[in-house]
C-alpha cells in the first residue's frame, strides 16, 4: 500500500537551492507510485514551521520529513509527532541534540565535515601560494541560528588552526545566505581591512556577493572559498575567480531525505546520521563534476 | 501665541535639523575613524546607497502627494529578477524597455487603485508588497536568476562601469535625482503634487485632477523601482528573488529623515537625497567604527524620532504637544 | 428592510460570511487535491485553527485597540521577539539558579513588564511629542529590533524548559493552552472595548478626537494606556508562543506588524479610527489562518499564498469601499 | 434680580489669536434663572468668549468667576465640573457612538472595575431624550440621525448634570419649529430651576422671545447690554453694527448686460430641488438662508463638484454639463469657497503659489512655471487687496485670517472669470476690509462680471446685492430686489415663511 510522506521545508524561493530541493523532491516522489507527498513551504517562520507539522500529524500521515527553520524551536513539534508515533526525519540542516530521541534519522550533508574541507582547500592553496604564514581571513556565515551554518562555520574554525596555524581569521559576519547581504557586508570588510588574502562563506551564494563586491572595489587576489557549489560559484571558478567549494547537490539531498524516509517506513535500517558525500572541488578538478543546475 | 522664535543660530539649528545631525555624524565618524572621509570611501557609500537612493526619489512623490508605498522592495526584486531573465531571454537591449514596462503597468495598478478608487495607500501597498512577491517567485520559479555570460555582456555597464571616473550608479541616482528634482521644484506637475498632498480638497477646487495626480506619483516611484532594479541587476549580474526585500521601510525612513511629512504637502528630493547619504553613512560609519549594523537601527529610530519631533515642535510653535 | 440595512449587514458579517466560504472552499476542493482521508473541517483541526492563530491574533486583538483609538503600531513584531528573548534568558540568569521551575512564573512576569515598557515608551513618545504614530513606531520597529539583536548578537536566543512545553502543549477541555490565551485575551479586551469607560473613550477619541477633547477626556493617558496593553499583548503573544518552541532567532516576527494589520482590516477596523470590533478582528485573524491552512490542505504553492493573500486583502478593502459609496449627490473631492 | 450674585462673571477677557485680537477686554455676567443672549456679528468673539469660558481656550488677561469664586477653567472637564455647559455651535460628536455616549461623553457613569454603568447611562439618557420630545432612544447610533436629531443630541448634553449655567451656541440653527418649541421649554426648565443661560443666536425674534438682557460684542469689544423688554431690533442692530442698516447704500446701479448664467429647475438629491434663477453680467445676486438651506451646495454643483439629479445650466444662454472643478474653470466659473483653510488654500504653501494654483497648467515658460509671471500676478493682487504679507514667500497658513480669505479672492480673481460665486467671502474679515471686499464686489459687477454672493450676514446682502434671492430648506423662497428688501421679509423668508401669508 502507498506511503504518505510530509515535508515542511524551510524557505522555499529564498535562494535556488532550497527551490531546486523542492522540485526534485516532488519529482522524486512522483516518480515512486508507493509515495504520495504532502510539500509545505515555511517560509522562514517558525511558527508556520510548527503549525505546519501539527497539520501535518493531524493529517495522519506516515512520516514526516522536516528542514528546520531554527534548530531548536521545532524541537517540541518534533517530539509530538515522536508522540504521536509517526517518524520524523530531518533534512539538510539538523535539529539541536535535545531533539536528537524524537527523530529516526537525519539526512543531509556532513556540515562540520565540510566545513573542515573548506579550511583545507584554502590552507593548501595558501601554501601554494606560500602565504600560509601571514594570510588573513574573513568569513561570511549562513543563517544565524541555522545548524547548517553554524556547523559550517564550526568545523571550518576548529580545522584552519590545525592545519594552517598561523593563518588569522580576522572577522566573521553572517550573510543570511543571502547573496546582496554578503555583498553589503564585504564591501565593509574591504573599507575596514587593508589586507585580506582569503574569505570562507558559507555557501557559494554568499561567496559570489563577495567576490562581486570585492571585484566592484578593484580588489584582485582573494582567495574565494565557500561551500554547497552553486552554478554561479562554478562559473567563477571557470572565470578564475573564486578557488574552490565542496559540491553538495539538492537533488541528492532530495533524494537522500525522501529514502530515507522510505527506509524508516519498509523497516529498513538506516543510520542515525545519514550523510551523502560532499566532496571538495576546486579550480583544478572541477572538470570532474558537472556544473550545478541551480 | 506666536510662533516660538525661530530667528538667530539656534532657531536655524532647529530647522535644519537634519543637516546639522548629518555634520555632527560626519564629525564623529571622521574623529573616529580616518578612513571615514577618504574620497575612496565616500564614493563607496554614495554607490552603495543609490539603489535605495533611486527608490526614495519616487517614494518621496509618493508621500507629497499624501500616500504610501511599502510595495517598492518586492517590486524591485520583480524588476531584477525580470530583466536578468529577458536579458538572456531577448537580449540587454529589448529586455529593458520590456522591464520597464512590466513594472510601469504594476505602478499603474497601484496608481489606479489608490488614485482612481481612493483605496487607502497604506494597505493597497502592502497587499501588492505581498502579491509582487508571489508575482516574481511565479515568474522565475523560485530560482537564483544569473545571465549566463557574465563576461560578455554590456548590461553590466549599469551597476559596475564608470564614466568620467565615478561609477554609472552615482552618475544615474543623481540623473534621475535632478531631473526629478526639477519636475518636482519647477513644473506645474511638481506643484500640483505639493497641492494634493498638502490639502487635497483644495486641490480639488482649484481645479487640479487628483486622482491623475496620484496616479503619476506612482508611475513614477514605479519608475524608479525600474531604475533600482535595473542597477542591482546590472551590478551582480544575478539575483535572488527576495533581493529588495525589506528595502520599503528604509526607503521610508530615508524620505521622513529628509524632512517629508506623512501627512504630506511637503518635502524636496534635495532632502530625501541627504536622507539616503544620512542612512548610507551611519551604516558605513558604525560599520568603520566596528559597531554592527543592528546598532544603526538603533541610532536611525533616535534620529528619525528627534528629527520628526523638531519638524512638528517648529511646526506648531511648541516643543510639547498640547494633547492633554 | 431600511436601505443601508443590508450593506450594513454584509460589512460587519462580511469577514464572517468570508469564513463560510472559505470553509466550504477548502472542504470541497480538499476532497479532490488533498491526500488526507480526514475532512478539512475534522474538529482536531479546526481546534489546531484556534491554536495556530494565537500568535498573530493576540497581538491583532490589541491592535484592534490601537486602531480604533486613531493609532498604529508597527513595531509590535519587534516587541515580540524582544520579550521572547527575555523570557527564555531570564530562566537561565544565575539569580534564579536555585528556583527550579519556580522560574517560569518569573521570566513570564519579566517578559510580560518588557512588553508593557516598550508599549508605554511609544506611547509616551506618540503623546508627548505629537508625532504621529505611524513614525513613532515605524522608528521604534527598527530601535526595538537592534535591541534584539544588541542582546545576542544575531544568534538566536533558547532556552529548552520541558514542563514549560508541556504547560503550552497541554489541551484543556479539548482547546490547547494558546487556544485559550487567545479565547480569553479576547473576551477581555472585548469586555475592555464594550463595557469599560476607558474602551468607550477609546472609541470616541479615535471617531472625533476634538470631540473627546471637548467632552474632556484625557487623550493622551487613554492612548498610552493602549499602547501599553498593546505591548501587554505582543509580548503575551511571545510568552505562550516561545514557551513552547523555546528559541528565538533575532529576526523573528518580523513582517508580523503587516499580518496584524491585515487581519484587523479584514475583520471591518476603519484605519482612520473610531470604529471597529474586537470579534471581528479575530474573524480576520481565522479567516487569514484558514487561508494558510487551506491552501497548504490543497496543495498550493508558495507564490499561490503570496499572491492569493496580497489580493484577498486590496479586495475586501474594495468592497468595502463599494458598500461604504455615498449617493450620487455626494461632494466630489 | 439685581440683588442676586451673578452665577458666572467674566471680567476683562482678552484673547489674541496669531493676527486677530478676537476679545478685547471683555465682561460678561449670567444671573441664575436669567437667559442672557449674545449678540454680535460673525467672527465678533462670541464663540471664542465661550469657549474661553468653557475651559477649551486659555484668556491672555482677565478672570472667570463662579459663584464669586475665582477659577482658573484649564479644561473642558473642569468647567463642566463647575457646573458649566457647553453646547457648541458645531456638532462635536462621535458619528460612530451611541447617543446615550455621546451626551455623557467623558463622564459615562461608573462601575466597578472601570465599567460603565449602561443601565444608568441608558435610563437617565432616555429619561432626558422624553423630555426632549425626541423620537429616537438612547441606543441609537449617532451617525444615523438627521443633522436635526443630531442638535438634539449636543442639546440633551446640557441636561445631564445640575448645571449652574449652561452655554447655548447657535442651537437653533439647524433645528426646525417643532423642535424650537421643545428646545425654548427646556430653556424655560432650567430657568425655573435657578440656571442661568447664555444664548447665541442670530435670530432676533428668538432673541426677543426667550431672553431676559442682551449683551453685544462688536469686533471682539464688549459694545453693551440691554434690558430685552424695554429694547428693540433697531437699537440691538445699531449695537451690534455700529450704525442703523442703510439699505440704500446700493445705489450704484449700472447697466446689466446678458444673462451670463440660467439655472432651470436645478435638483441635487435632498439637498436643494427645483431651484431657478439666472444671473446678468453686471449684476451681483445675493443669496441668503441658514444654515443647511442649500445655498452652498448649489454653489458647488454649478462648479462641478455634485452631479445635480434634475435641472439645467444654461452658460451664455447655451445648456451645459459641469463635469468638474477643472471643468467649470474652463468654462469661466470661479468659486471662492465657504470653508477658506479647508477648501480654498493649502496652508502649508506660499502666498503666491496658492493665488496662482487654479492657472499653473496655463503659467508656463517651456515646461517650467513662469514664477515671473506668477509674482507679477500676486504683487498686483496684493496691491489691490491690500493683502498684508511679509512677502510671497510666507506660508498662507502663517497670515491672519482675513488676510488668508483676501488669497482666495485673489486666486479667484485673477483667472479672469465670467461667473465668480463667492461663499461666506467675508468670514473673520474685519469691518475695514469686509467694506473694501464689498466694494470689490460691486466695482467687479460695474466692469461685467456676474456675481453670485451667497452670505449668511444679512447687512452684507443687503450691501452688495442687487437682487437677494432668500432660501429654506434646500428651497427658493422668494427673489426680492433691492428696492422691495427689508430685513423683516428677508427674515421671515429664509425661516421659511411664505411671501403671501405676511403680505
Ligand atoms: N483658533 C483660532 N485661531 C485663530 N483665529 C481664531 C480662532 N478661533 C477664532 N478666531 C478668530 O477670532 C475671531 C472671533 O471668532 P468667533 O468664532 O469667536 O466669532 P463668533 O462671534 O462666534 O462668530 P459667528 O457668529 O460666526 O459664530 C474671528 O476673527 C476668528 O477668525
Ligand atoms: N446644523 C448644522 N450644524 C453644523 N453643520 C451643519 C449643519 N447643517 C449643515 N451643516 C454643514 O455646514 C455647512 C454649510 O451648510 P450648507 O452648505 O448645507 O448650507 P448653506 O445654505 O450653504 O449654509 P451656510 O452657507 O450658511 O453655512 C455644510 O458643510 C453642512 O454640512
Ligand atoms: O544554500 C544553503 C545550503 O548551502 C544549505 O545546505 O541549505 C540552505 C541553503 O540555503
Ligand atoms: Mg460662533
Ligand atoms: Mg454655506
Amino acid at each position: 500500500e502507498s506511503m504518505k510522506i510530509g515535508i515542511t521545508q524551510n524557505n522555499v524561493g529564498v535562494d535556488s537551492y532550497q527551490t531546486t530541493y523542492e522540485k526534485a523532491f516532488i519529482a522524486a516522489s512522483d516518480a515512486n507510485s508507493n509515495v504520495e507527498a504532502v510539500v509545505l513551504d515555511a517560509g522562514g517562520d517558525v511558527a508556520r514551521q510548527i503549525a505546519q507539522m501539527e497539520d501535518l500529524i493531524q493529517q495522519e500521515v506516515d512520516a514526516i520529513i522536516i528542514w528546520p527553520t531554527n534548530g531548536e524551536a521545532v524541537i517540541p513539534a518534533v517530539r509530538k509527532a515522536h508522540k504521536a508515533g509517526i517518524p520524523v526525519i530531518v533534512t539538510n540542516s539538523n535539529i539541536a541534540e535535545q531533539g536528537f530521541d524524537f527523530v529516526k534519522s537525519f539526512s543531509g550533508p556532513d556540515n562540520i565535515t565540510q566545513g573542515s574541507r573548506s579550511a583545507e582547500i584554502m590552507c593548501d592553496k595558501f601554501k601554494d601560494m606560500g602565504i600560509e604564514n601571514e594570510a588573513k581571513i574573513v568569513q561570511i556565515s549562513g543563517q544565524p541560528g541555522y545548524t547548517t551554518a553554524i556547523e559550517r562555520a564550526k568545523g571550518f574554525e576548529d580545522r584552519l588552526p590545525e592545519v594552517c596555524p598561523n593563518v588569522t581569521l580576522v572577522e566573521t559576519q553572517p550573510g543570511d545566505w543571502n547573496r546582496e547581504k554578503s555583498q553589503k557586508v564585504m564591501e565593509a570588510f574591504l573599507v575596514k581591512y587593508d589586507d585580506i588574502d582569503g574569505v570562507y562563506s558559507g555557501d557559494d551564494n554568499m561567496g559570489v556577493g563577495a567576490l562581486n563586491a570585492a571585484k566592484a572595489a578593484g580588489r584582485e587576489g582573494i582567495i574565494f572559498v565557500g561551500a554547497t557549489n552553486f552554478s554561479v560559484g562554478y562559473e567563477a571558478m571557470e572565470r578564475g575567480e573564486y578557488w574552490g567549494s565542496i559540491y553538495q547537490s539538492p537533488v541528492d539531498d532530495a533524494e537522500a531525505a525522501l529514502k530515507t524516509a522510505i527506509d524508516v517506513l519498509s523497516g529498513t535500517e538506516v543510520p542515525f546520521l545519514n550523510y551523502f558525500d560532499t566532496p571538495k572541488i576546486t579550480q583544478d578538478n572541477m572538470a570532474e563534476y558537472s556544473k550545478p543546475v541551480f | 501665541m506666536r510662533p516660538f522664535n525661530l530667528s538667530g543660530i539656534g532657531g536655524f539649528l532647529a530647522k535644519q535639523g537634519i543637516l546639522v545631525a548629518f555634520a555632527l555624524f560626519i564629525i564623529g565618524f571622521t574623529i573616529a575613524n580616518e578612513r571615514f572621509l577618504a574620497p575612496d570611501n565616500i564614493m563607496g557609500v554614495v554607490r552603495s546607497s543609490a539603489i535605495l537612493g533611486v527608490m526614495a526619489l519616487g517614494v518621496t512623490f509618493v508621500v507629497i502627494s499624501g500616500n504610501l508605498d511599502l510595495s517598492v522592495g518586492s517590486m524591485m526584486s520583480f524588476a531584477t529578477i525580470v530583466v536578468l531573465d529577458l536579458h538572456d531571454q531577448i537580449g540587454p537591449a529589448l529586455a529593458i524597455p520590456s522591464m520597464y514596462a512590466m513594472v510601469l503597468c504594476l505602478g499603474a495598478f497601484i496608481g489606479f487603485l489608490v488614485g482612481y478608487l481612493k483605496l487607502n495607500s497604506l494597505i493597497v501597498t502592502l497587499g501588492m508588497l505581498s502579491a509582487i512577491h508571489g508575482l516574481t517567485l511565479t515568474y522565475s520559479g523560485g530560482k537564483n536568476m544569473d545571465i549566463a555570460d557574465k563576461e560578455g555582456t554590456w548590461f553590466s555597464m549599469f551597476g559596475q562601469s564608470d564614466a568620467l571616473g565615478i561609477p554609472i550608479p552615482i552618475l544615474l541616482f543623481a540623473l534621475v535625482a535632478s531631473v526629478l528634482g526639477i519636475v518636482l521644484a519647477k513644473t506645474p506637475f511638481g506643484r500640483k503634487v505639493y497641492a494634493v498632498g498638502g490639502n487635497g480638497t483644495a486641490a480639488t477646487f482649484s481645479g487640479i485632477q487628483r486622482a491623475r495626480v496620484v496616479f503619476t506619483c506612482y508611475l513614477m516611484s514605479a519608475f524608479c523601482v525600474a531604475t533600482a532594479g535595473l542597477i542591482q541587476a546590472s551590478r551582480s549580474l544575478g539575483s535572488q528573488n527576495t533581493v529588495g526585500q525589506g528595502l520599503e521601510l528604509e526607503v521610508l525612513a530615508a524620505v521622513i529623515l529628509g524632512g517629508a511629512s506623512l501627512l504630506g504637502g511637503s518635502g524636496t528630493i534635495f532632502k530625501t537625497v541627504i536622507g539616503v547619504l544620512i542612512l548610507g553613512f551611519i551604516q558605513n560609519g558604525l560599520l568603520l567604527v566596528g559597531l554592527q549594523f543592528y546598532v544603526q537601527y538603533v541610532v536611525t529610530w533616535i534620529i528619525i524620532i528627534l528629527a520628526v519631533w523638531l519638524d512638528v515642535a517648529a511646526k506648531r510653535g511648541k516643543l510639547w504637544s498640547p494633547i492633554a | 428592510m431600511e436601505p443601508g440595512t443590508l450593506s450594513t449587514f454584509l460589512k460587519r458579517g462580511a469577514i464572517w460570511g468570508f469564513i463560510v466560504v472559505e470553509l466550504l472552499f477548502f472542504s470541497i476542493a480538499g476532497e479532490y487535491l488533498s491526500l488526507s482521508n480526514k475532512a478539512f473541517m475534522d474538529l482536531d483541526n479546526m481546534l489546531l485553527l484556534f491554536k495556530q492563530s494565537a500568535p498573530i491574533g493576540i497581538i491583532a486583538i490589541g491592535m484592534t485597540i490601537i486602531m480604533v483609538n486613531g493609532n498604529i503600531d508597527l513595531s509590535v513584531g519587534a516587541t515580540f521577539a524582544l520579550s521572547a528573548i527575555v523570557l527564555l534568558n531570564s530562566m537561565t540568569w544565575p539569580v534564579f539558579a536555585g528556583l527550579g521551575d519556580g522560574v517560569i512564573p518569573i521570566a513570564w512576569a519579566l517578559a510580560l513588564v518588557t512588553g508593557i515598557l516598550l508599549g508605554a515608551l511609544n506611547g509616551l513618545i506618540v503623546w508627548k511629542t505629537g508625532v504621529d504614530a505611524f513614525i513613532v513606531t515605524l522608528g521604534s520597529m527598527l530601535g526595538y529590533r537592534g535591541l534584539v539583536f544588541m542582546y545576542n548578537g544575531e544568534q538566536p536566543t533558547s532556552h529548552l524548559n520541558w514542563t514549560l512545553v508541556d504547560f503550552a502543549e497541554a489541551q484543556f477541555m479539548g482547546l490547547h493552552t494558546a487556544t485559550w490565551f487567545l479565547l480569553v485575551v479576547t473576551a477581555v479586551i472585548w469586555f475592555v472595548m464594550n463595557r469599560t469607560v476607558h474602551g468607550r473613550n477609546a472609541y470616541a477619541i479615535g471617531d472625533n478626537r476634538t470631540a473627546a477633547i471637548n467632552a474632556g477626556i484625557r487623550v493622551g493617558p487613554h492612548m498610552m494606556i493602549n499602547f501599553m496593553i498593546i505591548g501587554f499583548l505582543a509580548s503575551l503573544s511571545a510568552v505562550v508562543f516561545y514557551s513552547e518552541s523555546g528559541s528565538v532567532n533575532p529576526n523573528d516576527g518580523e513582517l508580523y506588524e503587516l499580518w496584524v494589520i491585515t487581519a484587523v482590516v479584514l475583520g471591518g477596523t476603519k484605519l482612520t479610527g473610531g470604529a471597529g470590533s474586537v470579534l471581528s478582528t479575530l474573524g480576520g485573524v481565522l479567516a487569514i489562518q484558514l487561508l494558510r491552512k487551506g491552501l497548504g490542505h490543497i496543495g498550493a504553492d508558495t507564490e499561490t499564498v503570496n499572491l492569493v493573500i496580497g489580493l484577498i486583502l486590496i479586495a475586501v478593502l474594495f468592497l468595502d469601499r463599494q458598500l461604504n459609496l455615498k449617493g450620487r449627490e455626494a461632494l466630489r473631492i | 434680580m439685581s440683588s442676586q450674585t451673578p452665577a458666572l462673571r467674566l471680567e476683562g477677557i482678552v484673547k489674541t489669536f496669531p493676527g486677530v485680537r478676537a476679545l478685547d477686554n471683555v465682561s460678561f455676567d449670567v444671573m441664575p434663572g436669567e437667559v442672557h443672549a449674545l449678540m454680535g456679528e460673525n467672527g465678533a468673539g462670541k464663540s471664542t468668549l465661550m469657549k474661553v469660558l468653557g475651559g477649551i481656550y486659555q484668556p491672555d488677561e482677565g478672570r472667570i468667576v463662579v459663584n464669586e469664586q475665582p477659577v482658573v477653567m484649564t479644561s473642558p472637564l473642569q468647567a463642566k465640573s463647575k457646573g458649566i455647559m457647553f453646547i457648541h455651535q458645531e456638532l462635536s460628536l462621535a458619528e460612530e457612538l451611541s447617543v446615550a455616549e455621546n451626551i455623557y461623553l467623558g463622564e459615562l457613569p461608573k462601575k466597578s472595575f472601570g465599567r460603565v454603568d449602561w443601565q444608568k447611562l441608558y435610563s437617565e439618557t432616555n429619561e432626558i431624550l422624553g423630555r426632549l420630545k425626541v423620537g429616537f432612544d438612547a441606543k441609537t447610533k449617532v451617525g444615523d440621525l438627521s443633522i436635526a436629531n443630531q442638535q438634539m443630541v449636543e442639546i440633551a448634553r446640557a441636561l445631564t448634570v445640575e448645571a449652574k449655567a449652561v452655554i447655548f451656541d447657535e442651537p437653533t440653527a439647524s433645528l426646525t419649529d417643532a423642535e424650537k418649541v421643545v428646545l425654548f421649554d427646556v430653556i424655560g426648565d432650567l430657568k425655573t430651576h435657578g440656571v442661568g443661560i447664555i444664548y447665541i443666536s442670530h435670530r432676533m425674534e428668538e432673541i426677543f422671545r426667550i431672553t431676559d438682557r442682551i449683551s453685544v460684542l462688536r469686533d471682539g469689544q464688549y459694545r453693551g447690554t440691554l434690558e430685552t423688554p424695554e429694547t428693540d431690533e433697531e437699537e440691538v442692530t445699531q449695537l451690534m453694527i455700529g450704525r442703523k442698516l442703510d439699505l440704500s447704500r446700493n445705489v450704484s446701479h449700472h447697466e446689466l448686460g446678458d444673462v451670463a448664467l440660467e439655472v432651470r429647475g436645478l435638483e441635487c438629491g435632498k439637498l436643494f430641488h427645483n431651484v431657478s434663477f439666472s444671473v446678468c453680467r453686471g449684476e451681483v445676486v445675493g443669496f441668503y438662508g441658514l444654515v443647511g438651506a442649500g445655498r452652498t451646495e448649489i454653489a458647488e454643483t454649478l462648479f462641478g463638484l455634485r452631479d445635480p439629479t434634475a435641472g439645467q445650466i444654461l452658460l451664455d444662454g447655451q445648456e451645459t454639463t459641469i463635469h468638474s472643478p477643472a471643468d467649470a474653470i474652463e468654462k469661466g466659473i470661479s468659486l471662492v469657497p465657504e470653508d477658506r483653510k479647508g477648501q480654498g488654500l493649502v496652508l502649508g504653501m506660499n502666498c503666491r503659489d496658492n493665488m496662482t494654483l487654479p492657472q499653473v497648467n496655463d503659467l508656463k515658460a517651456g515646461p517650467f512655471v513662469a514664477e515671473g509671471a506668477e509674482i507679477a500676478i500676486f504683487d498686483q493682487y496684493r496691491d489691490r487687496l491690500d493683502i498684508r504679507t511679509p512677502g510671497w514667500k510666507q506660508l498662507v497658513g502663517n497670515l491672519s485670517g482675513g488676510n488668508q480669505q483676501k488669497i482666495v479672492i485673489g486666486k479667484w480673481l485673477s483667472m479672469h472669470p465670467n461667473i465668480l460665486i463667492v461663499d461666506e467671502p467675508t468670514r473673520g474679515i474685519d469691518v475695514g476690509s469686509k467694506s473694501e471686499i464689498h466694494n470689490l464686489i460691486r466695482e467687479l459687477a460695474s466692469q461685467g462680471y456676474a456675481v453670485i454672493v451667497i452670505s449668511s450676514e444679512m447687512p452684507e446682502v443687503l450691501h452688495v446685492s442687487d437682487r437677494i434671492i432668500a432660501m429654506f430648506n434646500g428651497e427658493i423662497i422668494r427673489t426680492f430686489t433691492s428696492d422691495e428688501v427689508t430685513e423683516d421679509n428677508l427674515i421671515q423668508a429664509i425661516s421659511g415663511i411664505i411671501p403671501e401669508k405676511v403680505a
